[in-house]
């Protein structure tokens, strides 16, 4: 289960992840994640994971795939508030810079 | 040591059953009553292992998967198998980063993760036959 | 008609696996997105169906419960089978109140459960060998 | 899982039940309020199901078997509060009038 709500702040779109990020549920994210990026006026990317409940290296993927998307058109991708377990892969994967 | 419990369950290579898989493992981990945090390493394990399976293990038709759980007083074994197209280079597939498949945006950290996340991990593999996973957690 | 779905599970008949095997069920018929109310009257016909197995099939021994799902597109199909004592007197065994354990406070009300909370129940079992229950429910 | 926690309102012994009632829950259940029927000067009993998840009919077993020993010193065995799955089985079991 998954679920994504877009919000913008200025020239970011904070994208909203709510669920488990796993193989099956990125899949569709990703999809989601960028034709809203593609349509809204915007440079910059940011993940809000606060209601994310799992995510396995599938989410590292997810992400990594976004930030090469958004540095693409000259933009920056950040990741807000990931919880403990996340912040563990986030660690794991020397992708702890990229949080706000 | 005599187990305290055991369970193995059969599923098919459905990227739906990943959630599913971890249910089943956590769940049944949690007889132990474990902490949140030992339950979510194993839940990230399970989930790296059972997602290898369905899409490396059974890149082209869907296949069983078969999940074994087994509680001792102190530690709990998952043995994760599929009966796929198997592992050629073991060493280049445990690397750190190396993935055969950029193109899932997968990015190579699944055995890292298990390895990291649990306290031992074997990769028995035959090609053409399948790869079996075997981890253990002290709980 | 061709299943969405399919799993099947084996665990030893302790009374622990109650639980565990509600979770299991419950969260594999859960991927037909059904509703709550169907949801929890398949975990009741369930756990009466693994009780049994547990408390009824190896009375004295500890065994194994092997638990499959099939998933179609309007139903679920839940086999539940032990290979313990079986059952001499079937048409006495589904009469409701009918127990034979009232030392363990059981009220001979876990058929009448799954036949009421299911849409099909169909027993087999043979003295010696064993028990199948076969439930199916519409999602 | 199954918690219990007991409270005296007059004559009544008050069991909170918390949790799911299954065969193997029952069984300590049963010791546990048994127990403390046996050690408190009361004479009813009133089950509170209010925070009770899950029952199947392990959990018919469990409140028949208390009435009878309600029963037995010349007290009332009531139920409150089921939910409505709970419902569904008391009302199956012909016992929906012990709610009060
Ligand atoms: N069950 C499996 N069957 C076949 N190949 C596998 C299996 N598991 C892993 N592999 C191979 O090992 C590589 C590395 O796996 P892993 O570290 O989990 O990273 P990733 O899943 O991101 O590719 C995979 O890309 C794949 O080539
Ligand atoms: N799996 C089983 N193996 C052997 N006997 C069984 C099994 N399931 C049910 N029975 C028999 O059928 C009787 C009625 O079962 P049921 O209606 O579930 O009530 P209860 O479990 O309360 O006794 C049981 O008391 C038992 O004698």
């Amino acid at each position: 289960m998954i679920d994504i709500k877009f919000n913008k702040e200025g020239n970011t779109l904070v994208v909203m992840i709510e669920g488990e990020i796993d193989h099956h549920t990125a899949m569709m994210a990703r999809e989601r994640i960028d034709s809203k990026f593609l349509m809204e006026p915007v440079k910059n990317m940011a993940l809000d994971l606060s209601r994310v409940n799992f995510m396995d290296s599938a989410g590292i993927g997810l992400i990594l795939g976004r930030k090469s998307r958004v540095s693409g058109v000259g933009g920056t991708l950040t990741i807000r508030k990931p919880k403990p377990a996340i912040r563990k892969l986030l660690k794991l994967s020397k992708m702890e810079s990229m949080v706000e | 040591m005599k187990p305290i419990n055991k369970m193995k369950i059969e599923f098919l290579s459905k990227s739906v059953n990943e959630s599913f898989a971890r249910v089943v493992a956590s769940s049944f981990a949690a007889q132990a009553d474990p902490s949140l945090d030992v339950l979510a390493d194993i839940r990230t394990a399970v989930s790296e292992a059972v997602t290898n399976a369905i899409i490396h293990g059974y890149p082209d038709k869907e296949g069983v998967i078969v999940m074994e759980g087994t509680l001792y007083p102190e530690y709990i074994e998952i043995i994760v198998q599929d009966f796929g197209i198997g592992i050629k280079d073991l060493e280049q597939a445990k690397t750190p980063l190396y993935t055969s498949r950029p193109d899932l945006e997968r990015t190579g950290m699944g055995f890292t993760v298990m390895e990291t996340f649990m306290d031992s991990l074997t990769v028995e593999s035959v090609p053409g036959k399948g790869t079996k996973i075997i981890m253990t957690k002290q709980l």
